[in-house]
């Protein structure tokens, strides 16, 4: 039977109606909630201190003032503090909270809209179903102590978010916490919550949209401004929430549209849309936006939520390009037309009359949007309206260029525009071509010339050859990481032997262009390491191809083994990610993690070496997720952008007694290699960032195997790409067996001659010099209570 | 043709137009007053970033190691300098700044923290992200002679152009 | 019977448990719901375009730079777009509904935390009683279309709250919202949130801690840093949520401490408590919360949340003070001592071992600050700590000065202090004692001393006799306005016959120190409007006094009838304020209010002439209230330092279409004068503001006797303090009947002469001239679906 | 005694030490530059703040008002103004900002907007916001010549002395 959340009368119970909120399973009843579940702000205080401890938060501000409130501004340069008595490092950190909480709301908000609109269509009681996995929502039952079996079993779990989000960015008013490390508790906190939001979000899609379920040989997706087909009426979606655009897809299919129009997305919606209908075609990542739009192709532009620029309204109606907008959190000052008849609506769009409706009756979407596009696609095909230059145009424009430099200061990356304006003039336009990918497209530029060259426009002018041939593969979000993988490989993780997990995601803030996260996952791939990608950073991995131009996808099987390469899915996906850390816990070592986040971020940080990547993060939702990841024990590196979030966890290895740690089978301490080195940290290049990311899989828990690989790889790539033999790789050596086997003579040498280790060279041991030996029985542990016959 | 007169404080804008911190901004400096600067410090330490690839500029890092300011190769600019046989310490620049701002740390040298941070051949962004910890939070000189504004420094280059940079650069050297 | 939020098991269901979560009565079943019932944020977004097309936003950044994300910080100088394409004006909006959001969250959260307290002393089915009442909860019925009947029915009020605040939220990450107007939308949307989240978190305390419920009379209480006896050991708490500091009362009213102890409130804390009992003193409001540590009278300090200053334990620690937290919101790095016994505590803090400590159990609480305070308090007074210098350092130090002025431009209100210092030195205090009161107590200045001069520690010598003096009186909060004061007083309002409610409220930032407020409430009051303060303002307000030694509360009794002064209670006593205009609605006027709130806040704009003063708000609390008050048509003045909010609410009235109205009787539309004229506006001076007020009384349905009054104090008014009769004057003007008594010929002929008016001389009466007429039963309203006949 | 040379751009950092809005911060200018700025104004504004109590500024504001530049009294100051027998109109101040902004608006005397905003006597951080909003949304021309820097004017005096701030404005009304 089932009882749906309702109102309903008991005999005998006079004048009184009972509100069932949610029907509660007996299994769930039964389930141990656990030490801590829905944890408020300060009952994870005491873990976060531990790790705010060895992993000092190191502030940049972007700005060294305040101006939160009206006794301000403050001015807060040199630690001082402002009219309230807030410091430097404290306002800095509540900075941080605040934008990480934003990203927190981001999610969380996009999840409870998302809930709303498929409980209305699925009702309450739609089961969840992710896959080949018991542990359905690791994350949930991790924080919540609960094990949803329905959709409906997370209203609970968003209105504790919904609560705790209140209660945090309460705090960000003046006048509340003055100390920065509790801010920072707050601000991991907000990660925490962050991980849940999306893990919520994700799997109610999953489960009523029937996109892939733990699947690893997911289709291949067209991607690549060169991969749509313009002479078709061109249907552009951007943004990050199915709700609407499933509407669109669902009526487009039941009346054969697909053939008629393409239909394109970019920003995270893309992913999702591919993953509800593969015949969906991917733009790119938010960094195409601005540039997809002024190529004057899209036809119809609808928007639903996160990433979509500010000014799509005024660009697209700048080209007649109408724009449907379909949630609260982007309306653009349009008119409300859910009540509208669609013809009345398709009327004033084509004629003009409106620039762009807002709709909310998402049946009137999904029919309006193709309809739409399949009247604008002939008339603006017609006109041809694009914001790009011709050819003389665009010669006429690079000569007027005046080599002034304000451009150049203007644009985010210092990109040497006036020099391409220069060589364009000349007739050159492999500087353009070079400066295309590098380019973000934000636009910024258009603002400062002095000459009023519209440069964002020229440089896709000038870039047009290559743009064309901007097509690429990726392989569907598959989603979760089902219990059999893990069971599969956990093993591998926890022991070293793969040597780790990189997680590549994140936005396409990138220094220097898409190529490096290519290289770079390519590097990684030949090594074995395990590649998960989602979000804007899955598709740049995918729009870059090798000689033989097949691309990482092609190239790269998508099962959660050492050596693969798995696209998850959309940004909401990354939950998954960091829930794999807790499946390896729950499954491989058997860990109960029911409401008990302390112990199971525990057990990550010691054992299991996988690392976030967010080369070009730009987004608040990109710093909680690493925020959360952080308080879960996986340390994340961002790109040279990163300090502009203001705050790192920097460890310091030098530091000895920060790294002193418990055995839990008799509490004995044990000083311990810095591994991880840092949890939060930042690189400069490519370059710097591939030794990195190897030194961050170290893991107290390797076996001398593991370790072995993980230190070949560490120095290898080091010798590559550094030029050097790191300085530190003798610390993570506990043995000889820990050694690179084709170094290892080598390396002993090295050890006695340059740090003084005793060897005993007839059996090529070690005798004296390490800071510990290997134990394999060794229980790493920061976490007093986990020691076994600790009282709490 | 007579050599323009070197001033290397003008055009001292913010290179990134909105990198405006506060009320606290870089003197723009002379390139003759920053080699003073820098001959003066105590415990001088040079950070290089992965911007070298300037024609000039490893040969200027290159003299003035061999003046005895120790180098810090932050990013991936040591293999660059170990090409040119350049001592150097790898090491992160984020990193580096939460050392520097610890007085326990005992440098690359275990003879205790610096005193002075000459920034050279950074991602202008990244950088100046980083001198913005020390500024705020440490009491060491910070001195950019790279060859954009850093307002995060308490000494800084203008805006120079190339050919001036690599001139000033010179000068700077011809102080130590 | 009653039914407790329970699980339990009914028979034949197997495996199944029901979860109640909220047992409604059938009365609230049968209520009706209303047009919009918990709104979402697009549902009320006609009604917020209404009032921004009239009341047209205007921005003044404080920053021209924005830096939420690694894209930036962008340039946004000249309404130039950042890199994700949001403009200044969009921006600026963005962050105003985010700093506002803040102030939303901090009240709810606090609202939160409190009926998670009190609910687990008192229980779910604790009745709501907020004194002679009907109508108790105006806002939750007129926003939620429920009528709470006791504390768990704001349960799903708080759920509402908390999810459209993450919504909100949400809306502030990059590549959301990109239009100015919708921002503000969402911005008047948080408002309206936030006037419920304080009426939830006030209506249960009154309810349940046997505050004054709507009483007139209630008594009287010391206020001042002089009416402190520093002989006694002093216990000091400071903030907003009364929920641990209930537990001390309690604990000293059991152990009758009250004669041994003096327990003392800073903010709004201090309000609260002597609403729960009034042995409670009130040292001031935030202003002095750096000067009273710094004196070193308290000898404990008890935190809980909101407007503490941040450097509190700092502060305190270097006068040895310790400092209990009792709030996820501040726990200032302290180590969590919940579990410990409170003996041991006492036992650290005394030693000195720790500075203070962090405590969630408030029997604990209750406990331990009383007795520590009798401990810490012979201690203390022996070893005479303070931080003020004695006499001799006072004139080292004033002489020390070097007058080069880096303190003025530290100091946010540019004091001179320099030239005080230089008086000082001389032997004249004069100086200092002016500053003193102007001095908002920010500490700023003793940053910026390149003489290392502890400028605020100075002042405060030098004011030393003038403080000693600082005793005065404050009626204590008496909560809502009941309903048999709105029967009585609600159709003067509406006609305009009581020439309006003036609201002064919100925080201690003034320009020109506090006697300000002071005197605008005075000539307010001697003008026979009705006074309501809360806050920091309330207590202000009582500092001073008439010749006769007497304060303003004193001098006027607490009924809401004209020419009286009422202290509402704290910030979250505000709620009653704004919901005061509700119960006219309904009470008077008969409007259903259930779920309708555009309805109604078309009334209050039309027809109430309530004007909020908020001039010396600093917070984001107060910036929401104000927005919320708007939202509802409520008119805000705000003081100089308002502008850094960085939004106005302008209306232009020489723009005349923008002033037409509709009949509701017929859905004609009459052109009408500009009233209210603003809905969010600052001045400069007190001068500036009287006259101000009293324009911003005027509404459409006053009628000519109401008219006449306003009429008069307007140009009374503009006349003492301006100078000249307004040039605005006639606009108001519909009949002869409209003008004052006294002036009429006079005015009549200014008619003629300068305005080109027909008079009829004979009959005095105006012929030709006036906008529009008066009609008794003309029905003003912005609204069409209001008019009569129209479908919806 | 000789006269100091009036150097009215020294010292121009905002009065408020954070008061550093960005990028665009007011051109520092001489007394006599003021002056020639405003009487090339076509349209100039003078706006007049409740600040005028100090010795000489009402003397100033006549002989502008009697060179012909519109008055318009913000805050209280028409009282003053009114006893000095100086024509102007009482307007707030963030009210007559929000009609600067508007294309449609008439001005004072219902020949239209104008072009040249000129600040004088006016509490300090108020008027520097209502700067703000000119500076970012409107062409108009916003000359302070207050006593202290207002970075959100295109120009502006330093903070001077209160001598010298008279004699600045006896310069200005030299030019007109
Ligand atoms: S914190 Fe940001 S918005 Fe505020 S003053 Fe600094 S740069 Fe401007
Ligand atoms: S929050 Fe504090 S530091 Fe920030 S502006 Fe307000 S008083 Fe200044
Ligand atoms: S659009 Fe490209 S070139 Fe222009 S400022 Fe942005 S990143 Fe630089
Ligand atoms: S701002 Fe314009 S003129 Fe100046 S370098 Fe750039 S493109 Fe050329
Ligand atoms: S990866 Fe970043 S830029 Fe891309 S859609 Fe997600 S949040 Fe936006
Ligand atoms: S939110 Fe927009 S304007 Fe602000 S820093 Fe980011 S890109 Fe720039
Ligand atoms: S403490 Fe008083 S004098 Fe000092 S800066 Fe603050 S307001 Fe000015
Ligand atoms: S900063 Fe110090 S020395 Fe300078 S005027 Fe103020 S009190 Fe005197």
């Amino acid at each position: 039977m089932s009882i749906k959340k309702n109102r309903f009368t008991i005999e005998n119970l006079e004048n009184v109606q009972i509100n069932i909120g949610r029907v509660v399973s007996s299994h769930e009843a039964k389930e141990s909630e656990g030490p801590t579940p829905a944890p408020e702000i300060h009952d994870l205080r005491d873990w976060d201190m531990k790790l705010l401890e060895r992993y000092e938060p190191v502030y940049s501000p972007v700005c060294d003032m305040c101006c939160y409130c009206t006794y301000g501004k403050c001015d807060l340069t040199g630690n001082k503090e402002g009219a309230c008595g807030i410091d430097m490092e404290a306002h800095q950190a509540r900075e941080t909270m605040l934008k990480g909480l934003t990203g927190t709301a981001a999610h969380s908000a996009h999840g409870r809209h998302l809930l709303n609109n498929l409980i209305e269509r699925f009702g309450e009681d739609f089961p969840i179903d992710v896959g080949p996995s018991n542990l359905k929502a690791p994350l949930t039952q991790t924080i919540m102590g609960i094990k949803p079996e329905t959709i409906g079993d997370f209203i609970p779990v968003l209105d504790y978010i919904e609560e705790q989000i209140t209660q945090l960015l309460a705090t960000a008013h003046t006048g509340q916490e003055g100390s920065a490390l509790d801010f920072e508790s707050k601000a991991l906190h907000a990660g925490m919550l962050d991980h849940m939001g999306m893990e919520v979000a994700d799997i109610i899609q999953v489960s009523c949209l029937g996109m892939p379920k733990s699947q690893e040989d997911t289709p291949l997706v067209d991607i690549g401004m060169g991969s749509i087909d313009s002479t078709k009426p061109v249907l552009l979606c951007i943004g990050h929430n199915i709700a609407a655009v499933a509407y669109i897809m669902d009526y487009m299919e039941e009346h054969d549209l697909f053939d008629k129009i393409e239909l394109a997305g970019l920003c995270c919606t893309a992913h999702d849309m591919t993953r509800y209908n593969e015949n969906a075609k991917i733009v790119g990542p938010m960094s195409k936006q601005l540039k997809y739009i002024r190529s004057g192709i899209p036809d119809v532009i609808v928007v639903d939520e996160q990433c979509v620029r500010a000014d799509v309204l005024r660009e697209a109606s700048k080209l007649h390009i109408p724009v449907i907008a379909t949630n609260d959190k982007i309306m653009y000052g349009l008119s409300n037309r859910s009540k509208d008849e669609v013809d009345d609506i398709i009327q004033d769009l084509i004629s003009g009359d409106q620039q762009g409706a807002l709709l909310f009756d998402y049946e009137k979407v999904g029919e309006l949007a193709p309809r739409l596009a399949l009247k604008m696609g002939p008339i603006r095909k017609e006109m041809g309206i694009t914001a790009l230059p011709d050819d003389e145009e665009f010669k006429k424009l690079t000569s007027s260029c005046s080599q002034c430099g304000a451009c150049v200061i203007g644009c985010p990356n210092g990109l040497d525009i006036d020099k391409a304006m220069e060589a364009a003039a000349g007739g050159d336009l492999t500087l353009f071509e070079e400066l295309h990918d590098k380019c973000n497209g934000c636009g910024r530029c258009d603002f400062e010339c002095p000459k009023g060259i519209p440069i964002l426009n020229v440089i896709e002018k000038g870039a047009l050859k290559f743009i064309r041939e901007e097509k690429g593969k990726v392989r569907i979000g598959r989603g979760q990481i089902g219990d059999p993988e893990i069971r599969e490989e956990g093993r591998n993780l926890v022991l070293g032997t793969t040597p780790g997990i990189i997680a590549i995601v994140g936005c396409p803030n990138y220094p220097d262009g898409s190529h490096d996260i290519y290289e770079i996952a390519e590097e990684m791939l030949q090594r074995s390491y395990i590649v998960v990608t989602s979000g804007c950073s899955a598709m740049d991995l995918g729009m870059h191809k090798d000689d033989e131009g097949k691309t990482l996808y092609e190239r790269y099987s998508g099962r959660f083994i050492k050596g693969n390469l798995l696209n998850i899915g959309s940004c909401v996906s990354n939950a998954h990610i960091s829930a794999t850390t807790i499946k390896v816990a729950a499954i491989f070592a058997g860990r109960d993690i029911n409401g008990n986040f302390e112990e199971i971020a525990d057990y990550v940080l010691n054992r299991i070496g996988a690392v976030g990547l967010a080369w070009g993060a730009y987004s608040q939702k990109a710093l909680t997720i690493g925020t959360g990841c952080n308080r879960l024990g996986i340390p994340v590196v961002l790109g040279p952008h990163g300090p502009k979030y203001r705050r790192a966890y920097l460890g310091k290895p030098y530091n000895k007694d920060k790294w002193n740690m418990m055995d839990a089978r008799d509490g004995s301490v044990q000083n311990v290699e810095p591994a991880p080195e840092h949890m939060l940290i930042s690189a400069e290049t490519k370059a710097e960032v591939m030794p990195m990311l190897a030194k961050l899989c170290f893991r107290p828990s390797d076996n001398n195997l593991g370790r072995m690989i993980k230190l070949t790889h560490y120095i290898e790539m080091s010798e590559k790409y550094l030029g050097v033999l790191p300085d530190d790789w003798y610390i993570y050596v506990r043995s000889e067996a820990d050694l690179p086997l084709a170094k290892k003579e080598q390396l002993l040498k090295k050890l006695e001659e340059e740090h003084g280790w005793k060897i005993d060279w007839d059996k090529k041991k070690i005798l004296e010099g390490p800071t510990r030996k290997v134990d394999v029985s060794f229980q790493p542990t920061n976490v007093p209570r986990l020691v076994k016959g600790a009282t709490e | 043709m007579a050599a323009k007169v070197l001033d290397t404080t003008r055009n001292a804008v913010p290179f990134d137009r909105a990198n405006v911190p506060g009320p606290k901004m870089a003197k723009a400096v002379q390139a003759e007053m920053a080699g003073k600067l820098i001959s003066k410090a105590k415990r001088p330490l040079l950070i290089i970033g992965s911007a070298i690839s300037e024609e000039g500029i490893v040969d200027v890092i290159k003299s003035m190691a061999e003046k005895g300011i120790p180098v810090a190769a932050t990013g991936s600019s040591l293999k660059r300098l170990k090409d040119e046989g350049i001592e150097a310490s790898y090491v992160n620049l984020h990193a580096l700044v939460s050392y520097l701002k610890d007085p326990n740390w005992k440098g690359f040298d275990g003879n205790g923290g610096y005193d002075t941070a000459i920034f050279l051949g950074h991602t202008y962004y990244y950088a100046s992200q980083l001198m913005s910890t020390l500024k705020n939070f440490t009491k060491i000189k910070i001195i950019s002679i790279d060859r954009h504004y850093h307002p995060n420094a308490q000494q800084s280059f203008g805006n120079l152009k190339p050919e001036d940079f690599i001139r000033a650069l010179d000068v700077v050297i011809a102080q130590l």
